[in-house]
Protein backbone atom coordinates (compact mmCIF):
# COMPACT_ATOMS: atom_id res chain seq x y z
CA UNK A 1 0.00 0.00 0.00
CA UNK A 2 1.79 3.11 -1.16
CA UNK A 3 -0.63 6.54 -1.10
CA UNK A 4 -0.27 9.81 -1.18
CA UNK A 5 -3.67 11.94 -0.80
CA UNK A 6 -5.59 14.53 0.28
CA UNK A 7 -7.39 12.55 2.77
CA UNK A 8 -7.00 12.35 6.61
CA UNK A 9 -4.68 9.34 7.64
CA UNK A 10 -6.54 6.44 9.16
CA UNK A 11 -3.74 4.89 10.91
CA UNK A 12 -5.86 1.78 11.87
CA UNK A 13 -6.63 0.84 8.36
CA UNK A 14 -3.03 1.14 7.31
CA UNK A 15 -1.96 -1.14 10.39
CA UNK A 16 -4.79 -3.44 9.46
CA UNK A 17 -3.20 -3.53 6.23
CA UNK A 18 0.14 -4.88 6.95
CA UNK A 19 -0.44 -6.89 9.88
CA UNK A 20 -0.01 -10.79 9.21
CA UNK A 21 -1.15 -14.03 11.38
CA UNK A 22 2.18 -14.80 10.75
CA UNK A 23 3.81 -11.76 11.90
CA UNK A 24 4.54 -10.81 15.44
CA UNK A 25 5.84 -6.99 15.38
CA UNK A 26 4.52 -4.00 13.50
CA UNK A 27 6.44 -0.91 13.95
CA UNK A 28 4.98 2.53 12.91
CA UNK A 29 5.80 5.62 12.22
CA UNK A 30 3.54 8.41 12.69
CA UNK A 31 4.62 12.09 11.40
CA UNK A 32 2.28 14.94 12.70
CA UNK A 33 2.46 18.39 12.45
CA UNK A 34 3.52 20.74 14.84
CA UNK A 35 2.64 24.00 15.81
CA UNK A 36 5.92 25.52 16.96
CA UNK A 37 8.81 26.33 14.22
CA UNK A 38 11.99 27.88 16.36
CA UNK A 39 9.73 29.50 18.67
CA UNK A 40 6.93 30.85 15.70
CA UNK A 41 3.64 29.85 16.39
CA UNK A 42 2.10 27.62 13.75
CA UNK A 43 -1.70 28.21 12.14
CA UNK A 44 -1.82 25.55 9.98
CA UNK A 45 0.75 23.25 6.84
CA UNK A 46 0.45 22.65 3.64
CA UNK A 47 2.44 20.00 1.88
CA UNK A 48 2.93 19.67 -2.00
CA UNK A 49 3.62 16.48 -4.09
CA UNK A 50 5.85 16.15 -7.53
CA UNK A 51 3.46 13.61 -9.33
CA UNK A 52 4.09 10.88 -10.66
CA UNK A 53 7.87 11.28 -9.44
CA UNK A 54 6.97 11.44 -5.68
CA UNK A 55 4.51 8.19 -6.12
CA UNK A 56 8.11 6.57 -8.08
CA UNK A 57 10.36 7.39 -4.87
CA UNK A 58 7.88 6.06 -2.57
CA UNK A 59 7.31 2.62 -4.40
CA UNK A 60 11.47 2.64 -5.01
CA UNK A 61 11.43 3.12 -1.05
CA UNK A 62 9.22 0.12 -0.61
CA UNK A 63 11.60 -1.95 -2.98
CA UNK A 64 14.54 -1.09 -1.35
CA UNK A 65 12.94 -2.40 2.11
CA UNK A 66 11.93 -5.33 0.82
CA UNK A 67 15.32 -6.38 -0.75
CA UNK A 68 17.52 -5.43 2.59
CA UNK A 69 15.53 -7.00 5.18
CA UNK A 70 13.07 -9.21 3.27
CA UNK A 71 9.79 -6.97 4.41
CA UNK A 72 7.51 -7.82 2.34
CA UNK A 73 4.75 -5.90 4.71
CA UNK A 74 5.16 -2.38 4.32
CA UNK A 75 2.61 0.69 3.92
CA UNK A 76 3.22 4.16 3.00
CA UNK A 77 0.77 6.83 2.79
CA UNK A 78 2.26 10.57 2.31
CA UNK A 79 -0.77 13.21 3.34
CA UNK A 80 -0.75 16.06 1.01
CA UNK A 81 -2.76 19.90 0.49
CA UNK A 82 -3.38 21.57 3.63
CA UNK A 83 -3.47 20.16 7.13
CA UNK A 84 -4.66 21.50 10.47
CA UNK A 85 -1.81 21.52 13.78
CA UNK A 86 -1.56 17.57 15.02
CA UNK A 87 -2.66 15.88 11.98
CA UNK A 88 -0.48 12.94 11.04
CA UNK A 89 1.40 14.29 7.63
CA UNK A 90 2.93 10.47 6.75
CA UNK A 91 2.45 6.85 8.28
CA UNK A 92 4.88 4.17 7.65
CA UNK A 93 4.03 0.36 9.05
CA UNK A 94 5.82 -2.41 8.63
CA UNK A 95 4.95 -5.50 10.26
CA UNK A 96 7.88 -8.93 10.70
CA UNK A 97 7.88 -12.00 12.03
CA UNK A 98 10.07 -10.11 14.51
CA UNK A 99 10.65 -7.02 15.90
CA UNK A 100 13.92 -6.44 15.25
CA UNK A 101 13.30 -5.74 11.78
CA UNK A 102 10.62 -4.17 11.84
CA UNK A 103 11.61 -1.27 13.70
CA UNK A 104 14.88 -1.04 11.27
CA UNK A 105 12.91 -0.95 8.24
CA UNK A 106 10.45 1.15 9.61
CA UNK A 107 13.12 3.87 10.78
CA UNK A 108 14.80 3.18 7.15
CA UNK A 109 11.76 3.92 5.30
CA UNK A 110 10.96 7.47 6.99
CA UNK A 111 14.58 8.41 6.82
CA UNK A 112 14.53 7.25 2.72
CA UNK A 113 11.50 9.50 2.25
CA UNK A 114 12.69 12.28 3.91
CA UNK A 115 15.59 12.43 1.61
CA UNK A 116 13.79 11.19 -1.25
CA UNK A 117 10.88 11.68 -2.13
CA UNK A 118 9.65 15.50 -3.42
CA UNK A 119 7.18 16.99 -1.71
CA UNK A 120 7.51 19.74 0.62
CA UNK A 121 6.23 21.71 3.74
CA UNK A 122 5.09 25.07 3.78
CA UNK A 123 4.21 26.48 7.22
CA UNK A 124 1.51 29.21 7.86
CA UNK A 125 2.13 31.86 10.72
CA UNK A 126 0.33 34.84 11.79
CA UNK A 127 3.03 36.96 9.91
CA UNK A 128 3.65 34.79 6.74
CA UNK A 129 4.59 31.55 5.43
CA UNK A 130 7.71 29.55 4.75
CA UNK A 131 8.56 26.42 2.57
CA UNK A 132 10.51 24.06 4.94
CA UNK A 133 13.81 24.04 3.58
CA UNK A 134 14.04 26.84 1.60
CA UNK A 135 15.80 29.50 2.53
CA UNK A 136 13.97 32.02 1.31
CA UNK A 137 10.39 33.28 2.88
CA UNK A 138 7.77 35.26 1.96
CA UNK A 139 5.75 37.73 4.40
CA UNK A 140 2.66 39.10 4.58
CA UNK A 141 3.19 42.96 4.01
CA UNK B 1 17.23 23.81 -30.68
CA UNK B 2 15.20 22.11 -28.41
CA UNK B 3 12.09 22.95 -26.20
CA UNK B 4 11.98 22.04 -22.43
CA UNK B 5 9.49 22.03 -19.93
CA UNK B 6 11.11 23.09 -16.78
CA UNK B 7 8.88 22.42 -13.70
CA UNK B 8 9.11 24.22 -10.59
CA UNK B 9 7.39 23.70 -7.44
CA UNK B 10 7.14 24.87 -3.50
CA UNK B 11 9.31 27.54 -3.11
CA UNK B 12 11.05 27.85 -6.58
CA UNK B 13 7.16 28.16 -8.47
CA UNK B 14 6.34 30.70 -5.69
CA UNK B 15 9.60 32.82 -6.69
CA UNK B 16 9.14 32.90 -10.78
CA UNK B 17 5.10 33.26 -9.92
CA UNK B 18 4.64 30.27 -12.33
CA UNK B 19 4.98 26.46 -11.80
CA UNK B 20 6.22 25.69 -15.84
CA UNK B 21 8.40 27.73 -17.92
CA UNK B 22 9.91 26.58 -21.64
CA UNK B 23 13.29 27.34 -22.19
CA UNK B 24 14.71 26.73 -25.67
CA UNK B 25 18.10 25.17 -25.88
CA UNK B 26 20.63 24.44 -28.20
CA UNK B 27 20.67 20.33 -29.42
CA UNK B 28 23.12 18.55 -26.96
CA UNK B 29 23.01 20.57 -24.00
CA UNK B 30 23.31 19.61 -20.43
CA UNK B 31 21.52 20.03 -17.19
CA UNK B 32 24.50 22.48 -16.50
CA UNK B 33 24.31 24.24 -19.79
CA UNK B 34 20.19 25.10 -18.65
CA UNK B 35 21.23 25.88 -15.34
CA UNK B 36 23.10 28.81 -16.20
CA UNK B 37 20.66 29.88 -18.78
CA UNK B 38 17.63 29.70 -16.06
CA UNK B 39 20.41 31.41 -13.70
CA UNK B 40 20.09 34.29 -16.72
CA UNK B 41 16.20 34.94 -16.86
CA UNK B 42 15.94 34.18 -12.93
CA UNK B 43 18.82 34.90 -11.23
CA UNK B 44 16.47 34.70 -7.68
CA UNK B 45 16.02 31.31 -8.65
CA UNK B 46 19.31 30.29 -9.20
CA UNK B 47 21.20 31.93 -6.30
CA UNK B 48 23.30 28.92 -5.17
CA UNK B 49 22.98 27.16 -9.53
CA UNK B 50 25.83 24.64 -7.95
CA UNK B 51 23.85 22.88 -5.83
CA UNK B 52 20.35 23.08 -7.23
CA UNK B 53 18.83 19.25 -7.75
CA UNK B 54 17.31 17.98 -11.12
CA UNK B 55 14.98 16.11 -11.76
CA UNK B 56 13.92 14.64 -16.03
CA UNK B 57 11.76 12.27 -16.70
CA UNK B 58 10.81 11.82 -12.68
CA UNK B 59 14.24 10.72 -11.92
CA UNK B 60 17.27 12.43 -10.52
CA UNK B 61 20.39 13.18 -12.28
CA UNK B 62 23.56 15.36 -12.35
CA UNK B 63 24.42 18.72 -13.55
CA UNK B 64 26.27 16.76 -16.67
CA UNK B 65 23.17 15.00 -18.01
CA UNK B 66 22.60 15.49 -21.19
CA UNK B 67 19.01 16.36 -22.39
CA UNK B 68 16.68 15.05 -24.88
CA UNK B 69 13.84 17.32 -26.88
CA UNK B 70 10.99 16.50 -24.85
CA UNK B 71 12.31 15.28 -21.43
CA UNK B 72 10.51 16.85 -18.65
CA UNK B 73 12.90 18.42 -16.28
CA UNK B 74 11.80 19.58 -12.63
CA UNK B 75 13.92 21.97 -10.18
CA UNK B 76 13.55 19.89 -7.11
CA UNK B 77 13.51 22.47 -3.79
CA UNK B 78 15.25 21.13 -0.70
CA UNK B 79 13.10 18.15 0.50
CA UNK B 80 11.71 18.44 3.66
CA UNK B 81 8.47 15.66 4.59
CA UNK B 82 8.45 16.65 8.36
CA UNK B 83 9.77 16.23 11.42
CA UNK B 84 13.48 15.98 11.77
CA UNK C 1 -1.05 5.75 30.51
CA UNK C 2 0.46 2.25 31.85
CA UNK C 3 -1.84 -0.18 31.34
CA UNK C 4 -2.51 -4.49 32.34
CA UNK C 5 -5.76 -5.31 31.16
CA UNK C 6 -7.66 -8.05 29.63
CA UNK C 7 -8.99 -6.01 27.16
CA UNK C 8 -8.87 -5.43 23.53
CA UNK C 9 -6.18 -2.91 22.77
CA UNK C 10 -7.31 0.01 20.93
CA UNK C 11 -4.35 1.80 19.15
CA UNK C 12 -6.04 4.80 18.31
CA UNK C 13 -7.09 4.87 22.12
CA UNK C 14 -3.04 4.88 22.90
CA UNK C 15 -1.87 6.94 20.16
CA UNK C 16 -3.92 9.73 21.02
CA UNK C 17 -3.24 9.42 24.50
CA UNK C 18 0.56 10.10 24.02
CA UNK C 19 0.28 12.79 20.20
CA UNK C 20 1.04 15.83 21.14
CA UNK C 21 0.80 19.30 19.26
CA UNK C 22 4.73 20.25 20.44
CA UNK C 23 5.95 16.63 18.95
CA UNK C 24 6.23 15.98 15.49
CA UNK C 25 6.71 12.04 15.36
CA UNK C 26 5.49 8.95 16.85
CA UNK C 27 7.03 6.16 17.27
CA UNK C 28 4.64 2.98 18.06
CA UNK C 29 4.86 -0.98 18.10
CA UNK C 30 2.58 -3.60 18.59
CA UNK C 31 3.03 -7.26 19.00
CA UNK C 32 0.70 -9.49 17.90
CA UNK C 33 -0.27 -12.84 18.55
CA UNK C 34 1.58 -15.31 15.27
CA UNK C 35 -0.34 -18.62 14.16
CA UNK C 36 3.11 -20.68 14.16
CA UNK C 37 5.82 -21.37 16.51
CA UNK C 38 8.68 -23.53 15.49
CA UNK C 39 6.28 -25.12 12.46
CA UNK C 40 3.42 -25.94 15.16
CA UNK C 41 0.18 -24.23 14.62
CA UNK C 42 -0.97 -22.04 17.17
CA UNK C 43 -4.85 -22.11 17.98
CA UNK C 44 -4.74 -19.67 20.66
CA UNK C 45 -2.85 -17.88 23.38
CA UNK C 46 -3.19 -16.61 27.11
CA UNK C 47 -0.84 -14.56 28.56
CA UNK C 48 -0.67 -14.28 32.71
CA UNK C 49 0.90 -11.59 34.46
CA UNK C 50 2.25 -11.27 38.33
CA UNK C 51 0.64 -8.24 39.54
CA UNK C 52 1.30 -5.79 41.02
CA UNK C 53 5.50 -6.31 40.19
CA UNK C 54 4.43 -6.14 36.53
CA UNK C 55 2.65 -2.56 37.08
CA UNK C 56 5.88 -1.57 39.07
CA UNK C 57 8.40 -3.17 36.07
CA UNK C 58 6.49 -1.43 33.65
CA UNK C 59 6.26 1.78 35.68
CA UNK C 60 10.23 2.00 35.83
CA UNK C 61 10.69 1.18 31.98
CA UNK C 62 8.72 4.74 31.50
CA UNK C 63 10.79 6.12 34.43
CA UNK C 64 14.14 4.73 32.97
CA UNK C 65 12.56 6.23 29.16
CA UNK C 66 11.68 9.80 30.56
CA UNK C 67 15.44 9.78 31.90
CA UNK C 68 17.58 8.64 29.23
CA UNK C 69 15.79 10.46 26.27
CA UNK C 70 13.59 13.46 28.05
CA UNK C 71 10.58 11.79 26.51
CA UNK C 72 7.36 12.89 28.33
CA UNK C 73 4.52 11.34 26.23
CA UNK C 74 4.95 7.31 26.50
CA UNK C 75 1.98 4.90 26.64
CA UNK C 76 2.29 1.18 27.04
CA UNK C 77 -0.12 -1.38 27.18
CA UNK C 78 -0.35 -4.95 27.95
CA UNK C 79 -3.20 -7.26 27.55
CA UNK C 80 -3.73 -10.75 29.60
CA UNK C 81 -6.34 -13.44 29.72
CA UNK C 82 -6.94 -15.32 26.20
CA UNK C 83 -5.68 -13.70 23.10
CA UNK C 84 -6.60 -15.45 19.50
CA UNK C 85 -4.38 -14.97 16.66
CA UNK C 86 -3.52 -12.07 15.01
CA UNK C 87 -4.63 -9.96 18.18
CA UNK C 88 -1.93 -7.19 20.10
CA UNK C 89 -0.58 -8.59 22.90
CA UNK C 90 1.51 -5.00 23.27
CA UNK C 91 1.80 -2.07 22.13
CA UNK C 92 4.21 0.87 23.28
CA UNK C 93 3.49 4.21 21.65
CA UNK C 94 5.88 7.10 22.34
CA UNK C 95 6.03 10.91 20.99
CA UNK C 96 8.92 13.20 20.97
CA UNK C 97 9.65 16.47 18.81
CA UNK C 98 11.90 14.78 16.50
CA UNK C 99 11.89 11.20 15.25
CA UNK C 100 15.00 9.51 16.05
CA UNK C 101 14.30 9.40 20.34
CA UNK C 102 11.18 8.12 18.93
CA UNK C 103 12.47 5.60 17.53
CA UNK C 104 15.05 4.67 20.11
CA UNK C 105 12.98 5.24 22.77
CA UNK C 106 10.18 2.76 21.91
CA UNK C 107 12.75 0.47 20.98
CA UNK C 108 14.44 0.35 24.24
CA UNK C 109 11.15 -0.05 25.88
CA UNK C 110 10.05 -2.67 24.48
CA UNK C 111 13.37 -4.74 25.04
CA UNK C 112 13.65 -4.06 28.75
CA UNK C 113 9.27 -4.81 29.00
CA UNK C 114 10.71 -8.37 27.34
CA UNK C 115 13.37 -8.81 29.93
CA UNK C 116 11.91 -7.45 32.83
CA UNK C 117 8.54 -7.64 33.37
CA UNK C 118 7.23 -10.72 34.76
CA UNK C 119 4.27 -11.35 32.17
CA UNK C 120 4.09 -15.15 30.91
CA UNK C 121 3.17 -16.83 27.29
CA UNK C 122 0.94 -19.72 26.54
CA UNK C 123 0.91 -21.18 23.05
CA UNK C 124 -2.30 -23.79 22.40
CA UNK C 125 -1.48 -26.27 20.23
CA UNK C 126 -3.78 -28.78 18.39
CA UNK C 127 -1.64 -31.87 20.26
CA UNK C 128 -0.75 -29.75 23.79
CA UNK C 129 -0.05 -26.26 25.38
CA UNK C 130 3.58 -24.73 26.46
CA UNK C 131 4.62 -21.59 28.39
CA UNK C 132 7.10 -19.71 26.02
CA UNK C 133 10.87 -19.36 27.18
CA UNK C 134 9.95 -22.52 29.75
CA UNK C 135 12.10 -26.00 28.93
CA UNK C 136 9.01 -27.90 30.13
CA UNK C 137 5.38 -28.36 28.04
CA UNK C 138 2.92 -30.49 29.11
CA UNK C 139 1.05 -32.58 26.29
CA UNK C 140 -3.09 -33.81 26.17
CA UNK C 141 -3.18 -37.52 26.74
CA UNK D 1 11.30 -20.61 62.46
CA UNK D 2 9.80 -18.11 59.94
CA UNK D 3 7.32 -18.62 57.68
CA UNK D 4 7.17 -17.36 53.89
CA UNK D 5 4.76 -17.95 51.02
CA UNK D 6 6.02 -19.15 47.59
CA UNK D 7 4.00 -17.59 44.38
CA UNK D 8 4.44 -19.91 41.67
CA UNK D 9 3.47 -18.34 38.12
CA UNK D 10 3.13 -20.03 34.83
CA UNK D 11 5.34 -23.06 33.89
CA UNK D 12 6.62 -23.52 37.35
CA UNK D 13 2.60 -23.16 39.06
CA UNK D 14 1.79 -26.40 36.34
CA UNK D 15 4.60 -28.38 37.44
CA UNK D 16 3.66 -27.89 41.06
CA UNK D 17 0.35 -28.03 40.70
CA UNK D 18 0.00 -24.78 42.91
CA UNK D 19 0.15 -21.30 42.41
CA UNK D 20 1.40 -21.10 46.47
CA UNK D 21 3.74 -22.91 49.08
CA UNK D 22 4.06 -22.14 52.18
CA UNK D 23 8.01 -22.64 53.74
CA UNK D 24 9.09 -22.81 56.89
CA UNK D 25 12.77 -21.63 57.02
CA UNK D 26 15.07 -20.77 59.80
CA UNK D 27 15.53 -16.88 60.92
CA UNK D 28 18.43 -15.31 58.74
CA UNK D 29 17.89 -17.80 55.93
CA UNK D 30 18.86 -16.55 52.56
CA UNK D 31 16.89 -16.90 48.80
CA UNK D 32 19.70 -19.99 48.11
CA UNK D 33 18.89 -21.63 51.13
CA UNK D 34 15.01 -21.54 50.24
CA UNK D 35 15.92 -22.89 47.09
CA UNK D 36 18.02 -25.61 48.11
CA UNK D 37 14.53 -26.91 50.74
CA UNK D 38 12.52 -26.16 47.92
CA UNK D 39 14.50 -28.62 45.21
CA UNK D 40 14.07 -31.16 47.56
CA UNK D 41 10.31 -31.08 48.12
CA UNK D 42 9.64 -29.80 44.49
CA UNK D 43 12.55 -31.94 42.54
CA UNK D 44 11.05 -30.78 38.94
CA UNK D 45 10.79 -27.48 39.81
CA UNK D 46 14.43 -27.00 40.25
CA UNK D 47 16.32 -28.46 37.97
CA UNK D 48 18.10 -25.76 37.40
CA UNK D 49 18.30 -24.07 40.79
CA UNK D 50 21.38 -22.12 40.25
CA UNK D 51 19.12 -19.86 37.27
CA UNK D 52 15.99 -19.74 39.52
CA UNK D 53 15.04 -16.36 39.10
CA UNK D 54 13.58 -14.91 42.76
CA UNK D 55 11.39 -11.83 43.37
CA UNK D 56 10.97 -10.77 47.22
CA UNK D 57 8.38 -8.17 47.48
CA UNK D 58 7.78 -7.38 43.64
CA UNK D 59 11.46 -6.59 43.17
CA UNK D 60 14.16 -8.88 42.02
CA UNK D 61 16.73 -10.31 43.98
CA UNK D 62 19.72 -12.43 44.03
CA UNK D 63 20.54 -15.59 46.04
CA UNK D 64 22.30 -14.09 48.39
CA UNK D 65 19.21 -11.78 49.47
CA UNK D 66 18.23 -12.47 53.71
CA UNK D 67 14.67 -13.01 54.21
CA UNK D 68 13.13 -11.38 56.35
CA UNK D 69 9.36 -13.23 58.37
CA UNK D 70 6.46 -12.03 55.82
CA UNK D 71 8.74 -11.78 52.73
CA UNK D 72 6.25 -12.56 49.62
CA UNK D 73 8.93 -14.86 47.76
CA UNK D 74 8.33 -15.26 44.14
CA UNK D 75 9.78 -17.72 41.39
CA UNK D 76 10.23 -15.87 38.17
CA UNK D 77 9.78 -18.56 35.03
CA UNK D 78 11.85 -17.11 32.14
CA UNK D 79 9.83 -13.96 31.23
CA UNK D 80 9.02 -13.60 27.24
CA UNK D 81 6.52 -11.63 26.11
CA UNK D 82 5.69 -11.87 22.93
CA UNK D 83 7.79 -11.80 19.37
CA UNK D 84 11.65 -11.63 19.66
Amino acid sequence: MIEITPDKIDHDRVISCVRRDSNGAVAVFLGTTRNVTEGRKVLHLEYEAYRPMADNKLSEVVLEIRQRWSVENIAIVHRIGKLEIGEASLIVAVSTPHRKDAFLACQYAVDRIKETVPIWKKEYFEDGEVWVGSEFSSTHS
Amino acid sequence: MSCFSVRLFASYRDLVGKSTVLMEMPEGSSVSDLIIKLSGRYPLLTSAPGKLVIAVNYEYVDHTYCLTEGDEVALIPPVSGGSK
